[in-house]
């Protein structure tokens, strides 16, 4: 039934594409990691630094499950956090419980304090597994996907995504952070879940730097693949997709799995490495701030939550304890406000992000960013009524197409 | 029996009946030509039979399976096509990965997760690119083209998705004369080994092409038959044809 | 219990009243110009600031109502026109840029204010309850207000939409964009007006719900997410999806939350909603999707 | 200032954006940029949520820690030294309440840190002062049931403020039939469970217990409930905008003062203005401090701060503590030096300080203060008029005798001292709680 399509030469034609790994990227990346992954050697294991590091790595991560989804699929999720949360709440439980076995809480007893003001005597059956680090780890990272998919087959095959997903799923991080303080007798409630041995120091942040360095090298293997091209396209035209044989839904679902994997994988790291997890950490405001650390690192590309993730959070690390008097305040008192004024720049300018924004500019090339396919549309039906030419008025050598 | 077959297809949107109990069919390597004024049904009857919409009443039967109400995805499947009025395609995608994307292959999330474009498919898609005569623009992105270009784009695309009959649906909107030409051109070699359902409304590139035409009014089969017997059909000349100087 | 239940029920419509007043605005520029306002929540609380500045002032509510629509409507306006106008064809882009000014009006907010809760009063005219029943608690005047502005409010949005020359436009842009821009109608100036007034309503919503409530500097959040849920499970193809949406959500609420627990009940109406949206994928009152 | 900015980003990684922020900063006028350079300064850390949720309630005690310091400063500082303050907001983020502290203590090498509201703050900054030995003054009433060597509690522990009221609600109210409605979290609990033990001992009745989610704004609900139970008062320890709505939804529902009163350990003269004046009438508030309270030190203190801050700013018993915490630190710095174990074991405990309530006091044994119980009856200017005051200041015990008979902490004994002396590494366990 094929076409025999005439011509075809003898040499194998190839397409330019870009390298897997560019070389300079990957000297680059080993470069930072070496530099993160020693840190605690120049900068003393007790150092705020060291810390704070280990946990941009985990909101990297986080951010990068973002960008999947929303970068390469075009779902923009507004409660991503509570794969991140759930992930992270599953291993604070587990850590908690088993360190309060071993050492007693304030009231004396070998179980959680917030299980003990909570009149509860001792640890509940459904939570006894929980004690064993490997299945904690497990349902950390097998809950969360579960529950992406339950959400995906809800609401992707129902075709409902753009602002609806994004509004629905922003309301689901809200009842979730609820649901987490109102039953603080398992959760810890508005407390969150505190005073565990973290995991803090130098062989577990090569542990984070090891996931973060596969989680990234997988995002890239997958959205370079053949995959990664069919959810681009999905991402940007999901009916031609549809006409072309694609399932959309189940790619949509696929990719929001393996999304939520990973955000519950950074969030289980996160519990281990900062040692307290909170309700806010499964919220709308984390959902919403990992989306902005996207977008100014540059969505559809892989470094580009990386990047976004480390300046947006360490940015606000250091505005917030700025002391310096403008306006006849401390910043300190109102940093937000650049933060705010970021995010509508960023919008607003360099809607590829900061990453995004070099790529275009090494490449050369003004078209062929995402801001400006509309524009480009535009321009094209433009083209159009200009090429229209019902009775053929036009000579053929005044030939425009 | 016929490839595509079409049985009582009926329509409505609050009341207003816009396909209206057609019966219509298209035979195997048949290049058939649907015509009809604005509003006459066209672009519906396309959608009905991709599966976008789903009709109020009738059969379609395609290859001898019903495939009414069906997901565009299965339809698609099922071998058949479409190239929408507007070009449309994945912007964002080099020309290349816009053919590669629409190759025929198994489009099961599971089992296209470890697939890699193979020697022969690459050699497929290129063949494919200087077809549509695009092979030195193969890693531009798509939204870089020229109206004309996407929309031999899309029907490269079409034809790499090696389907058993394409929908063409205005396939020379918006192009000017020669475009018009050289579209009618590359109809005419896909045509030869394709099943073709085209809609269109310029009468040059129908004379070129028409062998067998079905004239669409209100809903209807209003005609259907060789080009030179239609044309001359006095209500279709009434309502259509002698509208204008086509 | 009945008296108890039945109490609730009324509750329930209280809480509804509540949501179609806090959704209208949001529901009605999402309806028109297909941009979702993550600002919302800001713009309802700086109503709210505006009518515990009138009340500061010795104002009465009635002054501060029609004032909280104008000074909210300007700030939409320049919302509008400093931001939202070049974003319109990016939805998502959108929810991003308003995000970021939510947290500029509530820094500005807080300059201004300070961070200290705000007093808004009731006007006399309002004070007191129906007594239904002989004892506490009785069902307030200012829960009837409620319900009355919002079936006011329902209606004074119907006749413009419906009834206006200004209204036919609206519906014309709604309904096809590029086809109204052809036939000579402003659309950009439609998006602007809509974007206004239904700021304005936000700007209603933070003054009257205020009095009854707190305000304070993040006060909108929340009614900013319950207007989103409004408008997921009513949807924006026919201005009845609002109310439908809101009594859903309220009654549903309320009475779950009588039954229960607030949060079990919000929970299951929330369960309910996304089971809902399995049937309705654009709301009860979305546009049809033909497939 | 800014120059010593620029050496801490240097040692940050987190210096890209910032750096130039801080090349910038000499253009504007640094806060005590004189003083800052001379490095001859005593650094004291302020860590409180500026933005975020809790930055409502909590930027309001970084003011009033800020007023101290200011004076204190103008009366010459601390042994000649000028207290500098180091300012960090906590963005109302538990992690970033660890994270600043942390930084504080090992990088700005603060002498102590003013700070924390909230109990998940204060939990999630323990540890950090425990590891690294720093001092931590935190000015909030809480739960208790607490007691950290590095710690000192400056606010009110359910005992100061619940043990008198009670028996004075049944004595002088003539009411038995309690309604509790809380919050849902840690405090509102614990103190709950206080109540109830005291409810049991004056033989009154527990009509219903409820709990709103925190943030809660609609209260129709438990008004329903409340009525339904037949009780004559209420006892409310809800926070936050929770109080404001549920004092208008109750009156406006038709409850009153009279028939049912609210009585509360929480609602202050700030949630009162809030609400609007006529909405509190009538209902009881149990604190230490009271903006009406009638003596110089108040009189001064309110006129000040309105005078820095705004004349419609009220103080409220949390702010006075933040304020007299500030006076405790320096005399303890002035008493011991900057040490930290000289201050956790000389210089704060048993410091004295004529406070705008009266004279209060940290106590030796558990590092709680002793701090005055009061009454007060909301009036119509949204101040409270004080009905009882009690004969002497109170002494702080974090684990209350009716729920926990067999604790208690006592930093003075030998074996707990003992066991403190150890380094870290060794034993954890830096509580002053014993077995008796």
């Amino acid at each position: 039934m094929a076409i025999n399509l005439a011509g075809g030469g003898a040499t194998v034609r190839k397409v330019r594409r870009a390298r897997l790994i560019p070389l300079w990227a990957l000297i680059l990346g080993a470069l930072v990691m070496a530099l993160i992954g020693t840190s605690p050697h120049y900068a003393g294991t007790d150092s705020y630094v060291v810390g704070l590091i280990g946990k941009f790595l985990c909101f990297a991560i986080f951010a990068l499950s973002v960008d999947l989804i929303w970068g390469f699929a075009g779902i923009l999720s507004l409660g991503q956090a509570v794969y991140f949360g759930i992930g992270a709440y599953m291993v604070a439980l587990s850590m908690k419980l088993n360190y309060t076995l071993e050492n007693a809480t304030r009231y004396g007893g070998n179980i959680p304090d917030f299980m003990e003001w909570n009149g509860l005597t001792e640890v509940p059956g459904f939570m006894a597994p929980l004690l064993s680090t490997p299945v904690a780890v497990a349902l950390a990272l097998a809950i969360p996907t579960l529950l992406a998919f339950i959400f995906g087959v809800i609401t992707f095959k129902r075709h409902i995504y753009g602002v609806y997903c994004a509004v629905i799923t922003l309301a689901e991080a809200l009842i979730l952070e609820r649901f987490i303080v109102e039953y603080q007798a398992y959760t810890g409630g508005f407390n969150g879940i505190t005073d565990y041995s973290n995991l803090r120091g130098a062989p577990f942040l090569w542990v984070i730097i090891a996931v973060t360095v596969v989680c990234f090298l997988g995002a890239r293997v997958l959205t370079h693949s053949r995959i990664g091209t069919v959810l681009k396209s999905i991402r940007d035209n999901d009916v031609r997709a549809e006409f072309m044989g694609y399932n959309v839904a189940n790619y949509r679902i696929f990719v929001f799995c393996i999304s939520a994997f990973m955000a519950a994988g950074a969030g289980a790291m996160y519990a281990a490495w900062v040692g307290i997890v909170s309700f806010l950490d499964t919220g709308p405001l984390l959902s919403v701030e990992a989306v902005i650390w996207t977008a100014v690192g540059g969505r559809a590309t892989i470094i580009g939550p990386f990047i976004g993730a480390f300046l947006i959070r360490g940015l606000e690390f250091v505005l917030s304890g700025l002391d310096i008097e403008l306006a006849g305040r401390s910043i300190a008192e109102y940093w937000q406000i650049f933060m705010g004024a970021l995010f509508i720049a960023v919008v607003l300018w360099i809607p590829d992000g900061i990453v995004g924004t070099i790529g275009n500019w090494v490449r050369k090339r003004g078209t062929g960013t995402l801001g400006q396919i509309r524009e480009d549309q535009d321009r094209l039906a433009h083209d159009r009524q200009h090429d229209w030419d019902p009775a053929g008025a036009t000579k053929p050598g005044e030939e425009r197409v | 029996m016929a490839l595509l077959e079409i049985k009582g297809l009926t329509t409505e949107v609050s009341g207003y009946k816009i396909i209206d109990n057609l019966d219509f069919s298209v035979e195997a390597n048949e290049l058939r030509v649907l015509l009809g004024p604005n509003g006459a049904g066209k672009t519906t009857l396309i959608a009905m039979i991709t599966g976008q919409f789903k009709p109020t009443a009738g059969k379609i039967f395609f290859d001898g399976k019903d495939i009414t109400g069906r997901a565009p995805d299965e339809i698609f499947l099922a071998g058949i096509s479409r190239k929408f009025q507007v070009p449309n395609m994945y912007e964002t995608l080099s020309v290349y990965d816009n053919v590669m994307i629409s190759l025929q292959t198994d489009r099961k999330v599971f089992k296209y997760m470890f697939k890699r474009v193979s020697p022969a498919e690459n050699e497929r898609i290129w063949e494919i690119l200087e077809f549509i005569e695009l092979a030195d623009r193969a890693n531009d992105p798509a939204d870089t083209m020229s109206h004309g270009e996407r929309q031999w784009l899309e029907m490269g695309m079409l034809i790499g998705s090696n389907p058993k009959l394409l929908l063409l649906d205005e396939p020379t909107t918006g192009m000017t004369e020669q475009g018009k030409q050289r579209t009618a051109q590359l109809i005419e070699k896909i045509a030869k080994s394709h099943t073709v359902l085209l809609v269109e409304h310029d009468m040059h590139v129908v004379r070129r092409l028409g062998k067998k035409v079905t004239v669409l009014h209100q809903g209807k089969l209003l005609a259907e038959g060789p080009l030179a017997e239609v044309v001359e059909n006095e209500m279709v000349k009434a309502v259509y044809l002698g509208k204008g100087r086509h | 219990m009945l008296q108890q239940l039945f109490m609730q029920s009324l509750n329930g419509l209280g809480v509804a009243g509540i949501l179609v007043i806090a959704a209208a605005g949001l529901a009605i520029i999402f309806g028109v110009a297909g941009v979702i306002n993550m600002a919302h929540g800001q713009f309802i609380m700086v109503g709210a600031y505006v009518a515990a500045y009138v009340d500061s002032q010795g104002g009465s509510m009635f002054l501060a109502i029609p004032l909280a629509f104008i000074v909210v409507a300007i700030l939409g306006l320049v919302v509008e026109r400093g931001v939202i106008q070049w974003i319109y064809d990016r939805p998502l882009e959108t929810l991003l840029a308003t995000w970021g000014v939510g947290i500029i009006i509530e820094v500005i907010m807080k300059f201004i204010f300070g961070t200290l809760g705000q007093k808004v009063g009731w006007p006399d005219l309002l004070d007191g309850s129906i007594k239904i029943f002989a004892r506490p608690p009785h069902f307030p005047y200012y829960r009837v207000f409620h319900v009355a502005l919002a079936i006011a409010i329902m209606a004074v949005t119907f006749y413009i939409i419906y009834r206006t020359n200004f209204g036919l436009k609206v519906r014309a842009v709604r309904r096809n964009r590029s086809m109204a821009g052809c036939l000579g109608i402003d659309t950009a100036k439609i998006d602007m007006l809509i974007f206004m007034y239904g700021s304005g309503l936000a700007g209603i919503a933070g003054a009257v719900i205020a009095p009854i409530k707190a305000a304070t500097i993040d006060m909108g959040f929340s009614y900013a997410v319950s207007s989103y849920m409004v408008i997921v499970l009513g949807g924006v193809g026919n201005l009845l999806g609002i109310p439908t949406g809101s009594f859903l959500i309220g009654e549903g609420e309320t009475l779950l939350a009588f039954r229960y627990n607030t949060v079990i009940g919000q929970l299951l109406v929330f369960l309910a909603i996304v089971i809902a949206i399995r049937v309705f994928p654009r709301g009860i009152f979305g546009y049809q999707e033909r497939r | 200032m800014a120059i010593k900015r620029r050496n801490f980003l240097r040692g940050s990684a987190t210096a890209i954006g910032a750096l130039t922020i801080g090349q910038a900063a000499p253009f504007y006028f640094a806060r005590n940029i004189a003083k800052a350079q001379d490095g001859d300064t005593i650094k004291v850390g302020i860590l409180h949520s500026l933005s975020g949720t809790i930055a409502i309630i909590e930027t309001s005690l970084h003011n009033a820690e800020l007023l101290a310091i200011e004076e204190i400063n103008a009366a010459g500082g601390v042994n000649g030294k000028m207290i500098e303050p180091v300012i960090e907001d906590a963005q109302s983020l538990v992690q970033v309440f660890a994270e600043k502290a942390k930084k504080l203590l090992l990088n700005d090498k603060v002498t102590a840190v003013m700070g924390c509201y909230t109990s998940a703050s204060r939990q999630s900054v323990l540890p950090v002062f425990e590891e690294y030995n720093g001092v931590l003054l935190y000015p909030t009433l809480y739960e208790a049931q607490e007691c950290s060597k590095n710690v000192f509690y400056t606010g009110a522990v359910p005992n100061q403020q619940l043990d008198e009221f009670e028996p004075w609600i049944v004595a002088n109210l003539g009411r038995k039939k309690c309604y509790m409605i809380g919050s849902n979290y840690i405090y509102p609990k614990e103190t709950n469970r206080e109540w109830k033990a005291l409810l049991e001992i004056s033989g009154a009745e527990n009509m219903g217990e409820e709990y709103a989610p925190l943030g809660h704004t609609e209260f129709s609900t438990v008004l329903n409930n409340i009525a339904n139970s037949g009780a004559d008062y209420v006892f409310s320890t809800l926070v936050g905008d929770s109080i404001v709505a549920f004092y208008k939804q109750f009156k406006q529902s038709g409850f009153t003062a009279e028939d049912i009163p609210i009585c509360t350990p929480i609602t202050t003269e700030q949630e009162t203005a809030a609400m609007g004046a006529e909405n509190a009438v009538g209902h009881y508030t149990s604190f230490n401090y009271f903006q009406t309270v009638d003596s110089p030190e108040n009189k001064s203190f309110v006129e000040r701060y309105k005078a820095k801050y705004g004349a419609n700013e009220v103080t409220n018993a949390v702010m006075e503590a933040a304020y007299f915490q500030t006076y405790f630190l320096a005399q303890g710095i002035a008493k011991s030096g900057t040490d930290a174990d000289a201050l956790i074991y000389e210089g704060l405990p048993g410091q004295e300080f004529n406070a705008p309530q009266g004279p209060v006091k940290i106590d030796e044994k558990n590092h709680h203060t002793h701090l005055w119980a009061r009454i007060g009856k909301a009036r119509e200017d949204g101040q409270f008029d004080i009905v009882w005051k009690s004969k002497e200041r109170i002494r702080p015990d974090p684990w209350v005798d009716q729920l926990y008979p067999n604790k208690d902490c006592d930093f003075t004994n030998q074996s707990v001292l003992d066991r403190l002396k150890k380094p870290w590494s060794e034993e954890k366990n830096r509580s002053g709680t014993m077995d008796i």
